[in-house]
């Protein structure tokens, strides 16, 4: 796995002003299991796909309340992100504390990337694992923002994180430009679309997805799983007819933070004679 | 081994393993190991290594001047090849790539020479690894290559008008799903001055928690606004750059902070990968007739100018002012005049690509 | 009276009056020189208008010692301000550090000050920083145990865009009147004037002030007066 | 010496001092944090709900002891652009005070990102900051009156040096609270215009003015809408010395003074 010598540090720059360290911590995000969200002005929906390590054991949670009107979706080192989301849980509380009213998603999005951006200047840390879907609504709408290891964050219309997420982008962004009018419906019905694409052809069950909402007149929470069966159930009628997802391949199902999807991981990851730092955008 | 005429017809081959175990004990090391070559050549010493644990060959690369100093070196690993002479051939179409590579790239840009043969000249000796190791010539790398982060990262242009500042950024975007307005580039740091900062955006961010703080502080002691030059001072501590501007008693200014520590005041700054060009557009201004809101328009078309469709993705355009129109406030440039300016840049793009 | 008792070990207090007052082009500030440790007078010559900077000086009034030391700190910030910024400070500046000081120790501090300059900013200015540590810019300000004696008077006396003359006229008389009636108030009276020239002081002593109600020509001696050719002689 | 000295001082503020609760003071370890007195105090604020919005007013005196030693101290000031804060008491804290939300606003503006303090969050804020220092036994010696709109929410609430706080549709503090919201109770209603609101708050003014001692006839009235605040040049009101008893005050009770 050696690549040079400037990777072993976070704070070492690469002769071209890359940090490796940061851009490697950027790959253990599509090392864990999809993270799909989309909104529209009054709703957002965060979905994720869960894979157990085993037939025996429970899969990991991936998807966590912040407040009432914030929740937060993660792929990576699901352990940095209960860190993560532990700490927004606490900057929400605060805030509500101070002022008696819900903090800005955008602003607690901010506050979580200068937290992530620190880990990246200090020789003795390093960058949180993991990626970040908050979804969230507050006086100026609903919001969605993606939260990288590197500090940065965007503001997404829809956006998909972790393994295979890539199949979940290419769809939403034939979708994307409809959502900001969608009812919420349409956009839970969207999320489940675009976590099926991550699952190259393994057939869409509740038992394997998490699907939350937050929306005008409806705090933050967690479809518990009838439901989203019965929704899977409604849409799969639906889903039949749009041309069949990109034919599945024989490779083993990711485990979050597990070790089988290192090869495609590996594959997708920067590649050492580009120019431009990949996260500088 | 031995000296070798011309990186492009000639290279030597090198074993990677010694014949045979090296006694340590009475080893007695051959006094010469290797020759620099003589001027204008260069040598390329390369060599590969099998590592049969992990299936894979191992190539290294180095290629040296006549005084011994490193230009560049590489290593390389590819699956294992079928056997070790295929390894070999490997080997050096590898390393002759690589110095025709490097070689090609010295001539393509000419005006960066300098430059790039010096931070070649850094990779591979050890010294370029800390911030806090200095080079035997008395550099340190580690600056240098962080300023190539700066030198990559998208245009950041400031300009001093007659009423006040403007500054505009080119903002990259990664996904067409992207919203604008997220990790801003410009910042506000006090109610008259804002910075917009270079390089990584979330480094940024830090520099202008230490730039807010240090205005919030000067204004509780001294109970008035920091002045803009003294704003510039005290950040130029923290080590980046950024371009500062705001409006204060003495009127509108702007500093251009560099990592070095200096801070500088201009008419028109910019940094940034497009910032040459940049420079050459600004120069053109007739600034101290511009209003903010014709300068506003200025930038804009000087970064839609300067942002090289082919290579880069998508960007979006962010603005800042601080003018006697935003009462000296620092604000972004108001909604209905940033598509104003965005449309003249645009008009002004296709009047160009028409001559 | 006991002079027995005596509180010599009171803490020094100038019982004072000081004044600050802006006129069309800068400013003047006056105090008496009375010094007083309980009801001796410690310094009948002090001098109560302290520089700060080149352009910004205090009048200190209450606890000698705390007004010091507030003074000799502000001193202290604004000279290392003035390097910094390669320019001299402005009075707000001056006038906010006292503020500071006095604020955060409140309880700790017995002064009340009054700050004035001239900057090329805002010109002359006038800020009052009363025991407490509130800070108030006036046209002008007056305090010190001799100040109750002269509100009603300044109310009256002031007026908008007085020429540096009147102003300094002004102040001077009110540095008498207030030593006429308040007895920790007392000795000369001292004026700096401030404006974009520079700075000028004054000092009137105490035998060449104004005599008010009640207050009479002084003489050498009774002697003197008995020696004169007067009119009407003692009648003994 | 010290301790001494302050006694003398508090006995010239008597009158104002024991006017206010009584902090004991408090003892940690070797160090005792001291019992303030507040020096140059403001009287009465009172404001009310009206059909657009709030307004308040407050007079300019800044009173040291008995003297009226300021006459343009202006305790009634904007807070950002939803609220408006009028303060009674000590005017050095009040000044702390706006320099905390000079702070706490211009944080929030420089995010620039549409989202804004309403006056609901700058008064729990206050809340906060009062409650908290009167814990360490070292209040900011204010009444606060806070009232602000926003997104069409008229909002009017109070906070106390030791941190009581509530909201109500007419609020006063200090001396207005005995003699300005019983008139205020008999006479407000939901729908004033805004002249019928300044005729209202005017009332009171007057009978403060009347019947406060630390009151003065210099006021300032402002105003707060979704549109913004405006805050009043400062003005004088006319008083009624009309009555016949008042020019000859001993007829009908002979033997009077």
């Amino acid at each position: 796995m050696f690549r040079n010598q400037y990777d072993t540090d976070v704070t070492t720059w690469s002769p071209t002003g890359r940090l490796f360290q940061v851009e490697y911590s950027m790959e253990a995000v599509k090392q864990g299991s999809a993270a799909i969200g989309l909104r529209s002005k009054t709703h957002v929906v965060l979905a994720c796909v869960n894979k157990a390590n085993s037939e025996l054991s429970s899969h990991q949670k991936k998807i966590f309340k912040v407040d009432d009107h914030i929740g937060v979706a993660i792929a990576g080192l699901t352990a940095d992100g209960r860190v993560l989301s532990r700490y927004m849980r606490s900057e929400a509380i605060n805030h509500s504390f101070t002022y008696e009213s819900p903090l800005p998603v955008g602003r607690l999005v901010v506050q979580l990337a200068d937290k992530a951006q620190v880990c990246t200047q200090r020789s003795w840390k390093r960058p949180y694992g993991v990626g970040l879907l908050v979804g969230g609504l507050d006086e100026s709408g609903a919001h969605l923002y993606y939260n990288c290891p590197s500090g940065n964050y965007f503001e997404y219309q829809a956006f998909a994180i972790g393994s295979r997420s890539q199949a979940a982008k290419t769809y939403l962004e034939r979708r994307f430009e409809n959502f900001t009018n969608s009812s919420r419906e349409d956009l839970i019905k969207d999320a489940l679309i675009a976590t099926r694409e991550t699952l190259q052809g393994e057939k869409l069950k509740s038992s394997i997805c998490t699907v939350s909402v937050v929306g005008v007149g409806e705090p933050f929470h967690i479809l518990d799983q009838e439901t989203v069966q019965q929704l899977i159930d409604t849409f799969e009628l639906v889903t039949e007819e749009e041309p069949p997802a990109p034919e599945p391949s024989s490779e083993p199902a990711a485990a979050d933070q597990g070790g089988a999807e290192q090869a495609a991981g590996a594959e997708q990851g920067a590649a050492p004679d580009e120019g431009v730092a990949p996260m500088d955008i | 081994m031995g000296p070798s005429p011309n990186v492009e017809a000639m290279t030597t081959i090198q074993r990677a393993i010694p014949p045979e175990p090296l006694d340590l004990a009475n080893h007695n090391p051959p006094k010469v190991y290797w020759k620099p070559p003589t001027q204008p050549f260069f040598k390329v010493n390369f060599d590969g290594v099998v590592f049969n644990d992990v299936k894979k060959v191992g190539t290294r690369v180095v290629i040296r001047d006549d005084m011994g100093l490193v230009l560049a070196s590489m290593s390389y690993s590819v699956p294992l090849a079928n056997s070790v002479a295929m390894a070999e051939a490997i080997v050096v179409v590898k390393a002759l790539s690589f110095a025709k590579d490097i070689v090609q790239k010295k001539k393509k840009s000419k005006k960066d020479r300098k430059t790039k043969t010096k931070n070649m000249s850094s990779i591979g000796t050890g010294y370029d690894l800390a911030v806090t190791t200095f080079s035997p010539d008395g550099r340190v790398f580690q600056i240098e290559y962080a300023a190539k982060a700066v030198d990559n990262s998208g245009t950041v242009i400031g300009i001093k008008c007659k009423d006040g500042i403007v500054m505009g950024v080119e903002k990259l975007i990664a996904s067409k799903m992207m919203l604008p307005g997220s990790n801003r580039r410009i910042h506000a740091v006090h109610r008259h001055s804002g910075m917009a900062v270079a390089g990584l955006a979330a480094d940024g961010r830090q520099i202008v928690a230490r730039a807010k703080s240090e205005a919030s502080n000067y204004e509780s002691t001294y109970g008035e606004p920091i002045p803009i030059k003294e704003l510039a001072d005290r950040v130029a501590s923290y080590v980046h750059l950024f371009i500062l501007g705001g409006y204060d008693r003495d009127g509108p200014q702007l500093y251009m902070v560099e990592p070095s520590g200096v801070s500088y005041r201009y008419f028109g700054a910019a940094i940034g990968k497009g910032r040459q060009a940049a420079k050459t557009e600004i120069e053109k201004l007739k600034l101290s007739e511009l209003t903010c809101r014709q300068g506003v328009i200025e930038v804009a078309k000087i970064i839609y100018g300067v942002h090289d469709e082919a290579k880069d993705k998508d960007f979006e355009l962010e603005l800042s002012w601080v003018c006697d129109e935003s009462n000296r406030l620092h604000q972004k440039v108001p909604d209905e005049l940033l598509q104003e300016a965005k449309a003249a840049a645009k008009a002004a793009l296709e009047e160009m690509d028409a001559d | 009276m006991d002079l027995s008792k005596i509180n010599l070990d009171a803490p020094h207090s100038m019982g004072t009056t000081i004044i600050g007052v802006t006129y069309n082009g800068g400013v003047v500030l006056g105090a008496d020189s009375r010094t007083s440790t309980g009801v001796y007078v410690a310094n009948r010559a002090s001098d109560k208008i302290t520089q700060l900077t080149d352009n910004v000086y205090v009048c200190r009034s209450g606890s000698a010692a705390d007004s010091q030391i507030v003074s000799d700190y502000v001193r202290y910030f604004l000279h290392q301000h003035t390097i910094q910024l390669g320019q001299p400070a402005t009075v707000k500046v001056a006038a906010n550090l006292i503020r500071l000081l006095a604020y955060n120790n409140k309880n700790m501090l017995q002064t009340g000050m009054i700050v004035g300059g001239w900057d090329k900013y805002e010109g002359g200015k006038i800020y009052g920083v009363p025991l407490g540590g509130t800070i108030i810019e006036q046209p002008f300000s007056i305090g010190g145990s001799g100040s109750s004696y002269l509100y009603g008077f300044f109310d009256q006396a002031w007026k908008e865009g007085m020429t540096k003359d009147e102003a300094e006229q002004l102040v001077v008389k009110a540095v008498s009147l207030a030593i006429a009636r308040d007895g920790a108030s007392g000795g000369v009276v001292r004026t700096v004037i401030i404006n974009s020239e520079g700075v000028t002081r004054n000092f009137y002593p105490g035998d060449k002030l104004p005599l008010w109600h009640e207050e009479l020509e002084p003489h050498n001696s009774l002697l003197d007066i008995l020696n004169s050719t007067s009119p009407e002689p003692m009648n003994i | 010496m010290e301790s001494n000295q302050s006694n003398q001082h508090n006995s010239l503020l008597a009158s104002e001092a024991d006017s206010q609760r009584t902090l004991y003071p408090y003892v940690t370890g070797t160090s005792v944090v001291a019992i303030k007195y507040p020096y140059v105090t403001g009287t009465s604020v009172v404001a009310i709900k009206y059909k657009d919005g709030i307004l308040m007013a407050s007079d300019m005196g800044g009173s040291y002891g008995s003297t009226l030693r300021y006459k343009s101290v202006e305790r009634i000031k904007p807070v950002g652009k939803h609220s408006l804060l009028g303060a009674s008491g000590e005017i050095s804290d009040f000044q702390e005070i706006l320099r905390y939300l000079d702070e706490l606003i211009l944080y929030d503006n420089m995010w620039d990102d549409g989202n804004s303090l309403g006056p609901k969050e700058v008064h729990s804020y206050l809340t906060r900051v009062m409650y908290n220092r009167r814990n360490k036994f070292n209040p900011l010696w204010n009444s606060l009156i806070l009232g602000g709109v926003k997104n069409g929410h008229k909002y009017l609430g109070m906070v106390s040096m030791i941190g009581v706080n509530f909201e109500d549709d007419h609020v006063a503090t200090g001396f207005g609270n005995h003699l300005a919201r019983p008139i205020l109770r008999d006479e407000w209603h939901e729908n004033l215009s805004f002249e019928d609101g300044v005729k209202l708050l005017e009332k009171c003014m007057r009978v403060l003015l009347y019947r406060d001692r630390s009151a003065i006839n210099k006021l300032q009235i402002a105003k707060i809408t979704e549109e913004g605040v405006t805050v009043s040049q400062p003005y004088s009101l006319k008083t009624f010395w009309g009555f016949s008893a008042f020019q000859n005050p001993t007829v009908g009770a002979e033997g009077s003074w």
